[in-house]
């Protein structure tokens, strides 16, 4: 087994996996070293699958505008899995004038970056969505944003990237990275099996920061333990993505019929875990009556399944994506707090053309690594 | 368990076979030439079958299938079904309404 | 919220067990089972179980089942039923729904008695309404009172199949085939040669090609397999039924460990996935125990033993009883446990092919191989033997561990020893009184009587009869071999019911002296 | 044939509940008050009891203790109802389930 490459991906997430195939495709040897058993194992199969643009943050936004205009419409077809992306808009939802508040600010700051989203009143939102509350008294309305499969995308990204040619090992866990001459070249793993490459790209996750931190470099991030639960098939009610100025949960209604719904119950990032993302016993009762509010209909749906993940969620809410100066060969894609799914087809295809091409079609450089500063 | 898996390893060519059409998932109507399929397109765990092809994810959460999902996969792997590492269980154990799941009561002593 | 000392999920036999060993040293108790009987599947067994008299031996599975829930009420302990535990969390958390509410308890000990889920086999037109689990068979004639069918295919020679099998004609329907993929019969081949001796064929080494219907079951085709499992073209046969009953195996139903992070391993001797567990049932997260088949696949009465382990383990681990008094108990459990763990069925020898007895004598090929010992082959066996005036003859043929037919004979002329799993022995010093205890206490039904010297020229067997409806005195039929073949007239003699006999009857039928090593069935005209 | 079983030799007689009427695809039956409404249906002779989303396949009883999810039916208006251990009351209406919903697909 060859233990060298053009380019090493730590982490088989959906960025991981993303980034390996737009490597790939442009003639890189690639490598990607996954520390669990399986592929997409962390963030990307746990979150609810919205490919949004509303509510990002104006330094993430342009990724996700030129995702969605360039790289979403076409995904089924270029990995031949079914995505189930659906552009069928984005309602953020909300319940009281605070709430509405909060909800023109994020629709003003995204205006003003050119993204097409207005805030509606509660009959407006009831006509895109009939079955919603006389609870909602309004909402942000972005009709190009919508969801996807993300299970079925992070895997058709591995399996298209594989066929290409791309090296995936599962169960490797990248413990350090080393120099050679000065010069970064080297992961080890705890399996005690070194790799070289002259590029590295850490898209592990939580996992990046420990690792980063052998060669010297620091992220501000921290786990936030979320939930995420789903129903029995339904019969077709909606296709839009579904948000909440309180945040008290989100999801979508998938091709299977199914609800993908995730949310909190407020104590996240002080939960305790077992050393795996076990479930709390009282956040799938609190989503179920968050959601219940806003869809009495859905009273009676049955949930199958509830899960939770761990989010890297940093410092200032995006991720990090960008390459190390300090430490030539070090790209970093990590970071994402909690919404990189629906950016990852725009971050995998930028990080190939920065790492190729050496230059990017999408501004990075507000999501720098060097970014984070004391406050005063 | 995290034992390395190389995935680039050559499990030998699809072969279709008479049976691919047999129904394996019950709930998600899969059949076993998906499941197959599936195994060559890299999907060497359980949990990855699982993800792409929602094998165990319907109302009865894998309990009719599980095992002969596993035999298949295992075979098409060559290796013995107690080296796949089944999927993780979640709760609830039985589908439950969305009204009953929010009903939480925690009695006192 | 609400703690109690010790959950148990599950209150089939094992969840009980613990359930009445930790509530008698004083731990405050509460079972939750998700069905509206308890028993687990012991409301579904109507036959009598093997064991030892200490153990439950010759009772039937549902009256254990009730007089475990007598003994867990009488030692105070808290059955909440159709309460499903929907999770398992840290600190020993649970939820249990209740009607329409999410309860949480705390255990400051939990035990998982969770049990076992069928394995299911595929084959085209496995979906078909119509092809149902053994267990879904069991549960619709025994619980609810309705006929699974009318004419069944049983897939499966383990004891399920051939238990559910009797079941089914029990209740009234007619069973075409007993069908096994495998070359010899998988379950006790008492529980065999009753089934066959009814005339049900056995087709080992065949499985099913296909289930075929429309809208459902209205027949199915069987072919016979090769070593590698494959169809051997040209052997296919076809019968008309109505339903496919599968009993293929069982799992462990371990997901709630799994959740709750319990260190779990694939062990295939144990039917599948199960959790790390010490001598006394704990799993890796201490304070977290399993009994039954959730741990690993074996028999009721062991399930019954492993819970009385598991419950005097939580009582230990709580501080109610110390170090010497549990090793007191568990020692004497553990010496009943291995006792039911010997024998040729035990799970050390399961895979293995086993060619003698304990005793040294060769098994019967042909019980392997159709379900009925062959007539050349019956003599051997110690059981067997032949006197002038009434005697038990008893057709048991494998090492089990089964005694009750011992104490049964009130002239204790029936001889086990002390190995428990040894063929019983006639003491032919001792005359048989033809009282028929012995022939209703055997569990595998392979005990009879017979007077070869019954009047000129004739002779009488008494045999065990759990039919309806039951035939008169004086009437005519036809007596069949063990293979469930026609042999002779037979006329019935006598029929003795009994309380002492707990439903089994006993036939005296009588038949031409030639036929009194043949005979073994009755069939009304 | 008689599917309900009148006296068993073990058993004996059956205890049963009230006879009620419920109604199956608009069809009057009777079964007894609080036997999954899955025994009712079979003694009534009924064996379909849903047909799959994909293939609209027939389907029926598998498990009959509530795990395989086979046999669900919409009772009373909600899909997905598991018949084997949903105790049948008086005047219940039990349809054949198409996919999720009540009416074929077209």
């Amino acid at each position: 087994m060859a233990n060298t490459a053009d380019v090493i991906v730590i982490g088989g997430g959906v960025i991981g996996c993303a980034t390996a195939y737009y490597l790939t495709k442009k003639g890189c040897s690639v490598l990607v070293l996954e520390g669990s058993d399986h592929i997409g194992n962390g963030g990307s199969s746990r979150n609810g699958g919205g490919v949004r643009q509303s509510g990002r943050d104006p330094r993430e936004l342009p990724l996700a505008m030129y995702g969605i205009k360039n790289l979403w419409p076409t995904l089924s077809e270029e990995l031949e899995v079914d995505c189930e992306y659906h552009q069928d808009g984005n309602l953020r939802l909300g319940k009281t004038p605070k709430h509405l508040e909060i909800l023109q600010g994020l629709t003003d700051r995204a205006v003003a970056c050119g993204l097409d989203v207005k805030m509606i009143d509660g009959d407006e939102v009831r006509r895109i969505n009939p079955y919603l509350s006389n609870e909602v008294i309004g909402a942000s309305w972005c009709p190009t944003d919508g969801h996807a499969n993300p299970l079925t995308t992070t895997l058709g990204y591995y399996k298209t990237a594989r066929k290409l040619g791309a090296h995936f090992i599962t169960g490797e866990k990248v413990v350090e990275l080393r120099k050679v001459r000065g010069i970064l070249k080297q992961v080890v793993t705890a399996n005690g099996n070194i790799y070289e490459a002259d590029t590295i790209v850490l898209a592990a996750g939580l996992a990046s920061r420990a690792i980063a931190g052998t060669i010297g470099i620091d992220i501000p991030m921290q786990s936030a333990l979320l939930e995420a639960l789903v129903t029995e098939a339904e019969p077709k009610m909606f296709d839009q993505m579904l948000g909440t100025a309180e945040a008290d949960f989100y999801g979508h209604q998938t091709k299977h019929g199914s609800f993908v719904f995730g949310g909190s119950s407020g104590l996240e990032g002080f939960n305790k875990d077992n050393g795996t993302p076990i479930c709390s016993s009282i956040t799938a009762s609190c989503i179920c009556r968050g959601i219940m509010k806003y869809f009495p209909i859905l009273e009676d749906a049955k949930i199958v399944r509830t899960w939770a993940g761990w989010m890297d969620l940093c410092a200032d809410k995006v991720p990090v994506i960008s390459k190390v100066e300090e430490v030539p060969g070090l790209v970093l894609a990590c970071g994402f707090s909690g919404h990189g799914f629906g950016i990852a087809p725009a971050v995998g295809e930028q990080l190939a053309r920065l790492i190729v091409d050496g230059t990017t079609d999408v501004d990075l450089t507000p999501l720098r690594y060097d970014r984070f500063k004391a406050k005063i | 368990m995290n034992s390395i898996n190389d995935r680039s390893r050559y499990i030998g060519e699809f072969v279709p076979a008479a049976d691919d059409d047999m129904l394996i998932c019950r709930c998600e109507e899969i059949t076993k030439g998906e499941i197959r399929k599936a195994v060559h397109d890299g999907m060497f765990t359980l949990t990855e079958i699982r993800r792409y092809l929602r094998t165990g994810m319907g109302l009865c959460q894998g309990q009719t299938c599980a095992k002969l999902v596993k035999g298949i996969v295992a075979r098409e792997l060559g290796v013995s079904p107690a080296e796949l590492e089944p999927v993780t269980s979640r709760a609830p154990m039985r589908p439950t309404e969305m009204k009953v799941l929010g009903k939480e009561v925690k009695e006192e002593e | 919220m609400k703690r109690y000392d010790l959950i148990i999920v599950g209150a089939g036999p094992s969840g009980l067990s613990a359930g009445i060993e930790a509530a008698k040293k004083g731990l405050k108790v509460v079972v939750f089972d998700e069905n509206a009987k308890p028993g687990g599947q012991l409301f579904k067994q109507i036959h009598k179980f093997f064991g030892s008299k200490e153990h439950k031996a010759k009772i039937r599975g549902f009256r254990i089942g009730e007089e475990l829930l007598q003994e867990a009420n009488d030692a105070g302990v808290e059955v909440v039923l159709n309460a499903t535990v929907t999770g398992m969390y840290q600190d020993k958390e649970i939820i249990v729904r209740i009607s329409d509410e999410m309860h949480h308890y705390k255990g400051d000990a939990i035990i998982i008695a969770t049990g076992a889920s069928e394995n299911m086999v595929t084959f085209p037109g496995w979906t078909l309404p119509g092809v149902i689990g053994a267990g879904a068979a069991q549960t619709m004639m025994n619980l609810h009172g309705v006929k699974p069918g009318n004419k069944i295919l049983m897939l499966g020679s383990g004891n399920v199949g051939l238990v559910v099998s009797f079941q089914l004609m029990q209740c009234g329907c007619d069973v075409v085939a007993l069908v096994d993929a495998a070359p010899k019969v998988g379950g006790y081949g008492v529980h065999a040669a009753k089934v066959a001796r009814t005339g049900v064929p056995f087709y080992l080494s065949h499985t099913i090609v296909k289930a075929e219907g429309e809208d459902h079951v209205t027949g199915v085709t069987i072919a016979e397999v090769d070593e590698k499992f494959q169809f051997i073209p040209g052997t296919e046969k076809h019968f008309d039924v109505d339903t496919i009953c599968l009993a293929v195996g069982l799992s462990p139903m371990s997901q709630l460990l799994k959740m709750a992070g319990c260190v779990m391993e694939d062990n295939p001797k144990k039917g599948g996935q199960v959790p790390i567990c010490d001598e006394y049932g704990e799993t890796s997260i201490p304070g977290v125990f399993v009994a039954g088949d959730v741990s690993g696949i074996e028999e009721a009465s062991s399930a019954m033993i492993e819970g009385r382990i598991a419950g005097v383990a939580a009582a230990k681990y709580l501080g109610y009883m110390d170090e010497t008094e549990l090793k007191g108990k568990v020692t004497e459990l553990e010496h009943a446990l291995e006792s039911l763990r010997q024998g040729m069925f035990a799970p050390k020898n399961r895979g293995k092919a086993i060619e003698e007895t304990e005793e040294g004598i060769a098994i019967s090929k042909n019980l392997l191989k159709h379900g009925f010992v062959a007539d050349d082959e019956i003599e051997r066996f110690p059981g067997v033997t032949h006197k002038a005036g009434i005697h038990p003859v008893m057709e048991c043929t494998q090492n089990i561990p089964c005694n009750p037919c011992q104490d049964a004979c009130p002239k204790h002329c029936i001889k086990i020893g002390e190995k428990i799993t040894s063929l019983p022995a006639v003491d032919e010093s001792v005359d048989c009184i033809g009282c028929g205890m012995c022939v209703a206490s055997c569990s595998g039904q392979a005990i009879f009587l017979v007077d070869e010297t019954y009047e000129e020229g004739y002779a009488t067997v008494t045999l065990p009869y759990e039919f309806l409806p039951l035939p008169e005195k004086g009437e005519k039929g036809t007596a069949l071999d063990r293979s469930g073949k026609e042999v002779c007239e037979a006329e019935i003699v006598d029929i003795k019911t009994s309380k002492a006999f707990d439903k089994t009857n006993l036939l005296t039928m009588k038949v031409p002296a030639d036929m009194v090593m043949k005979a073994r069935f009755y069939k009304r005209a | 044939m008689e599917t309900r079983i009148e006296e068993h030799p073990i058993l004996g007689k059956q205890e049963t509940g009230r006879l009620v009427t419920f109604y199956h695809d608009g069809k009057a039956l009777q079964g007894y008050e609080g036997e999954p409404i899955a025994a009712a249906l079979k003694a009534a002779g009924v064996m379909v009891h849903r047909y799959t989303k994909k293939e609209h396949k027939p389907r029926g009883i598998f498990c009959a203790i509530g795990r395989c999810t086979d046999c669900v039916m919409i009772v009373d208006g909600k899909p997905n109802v598991r018949t084997c251990v949903t105790p049948l009351k008086e005047g219940m209406k039990v349809q054949t389930q198409y996919g999720v919903s009540a009416e074929p697909e077209k």
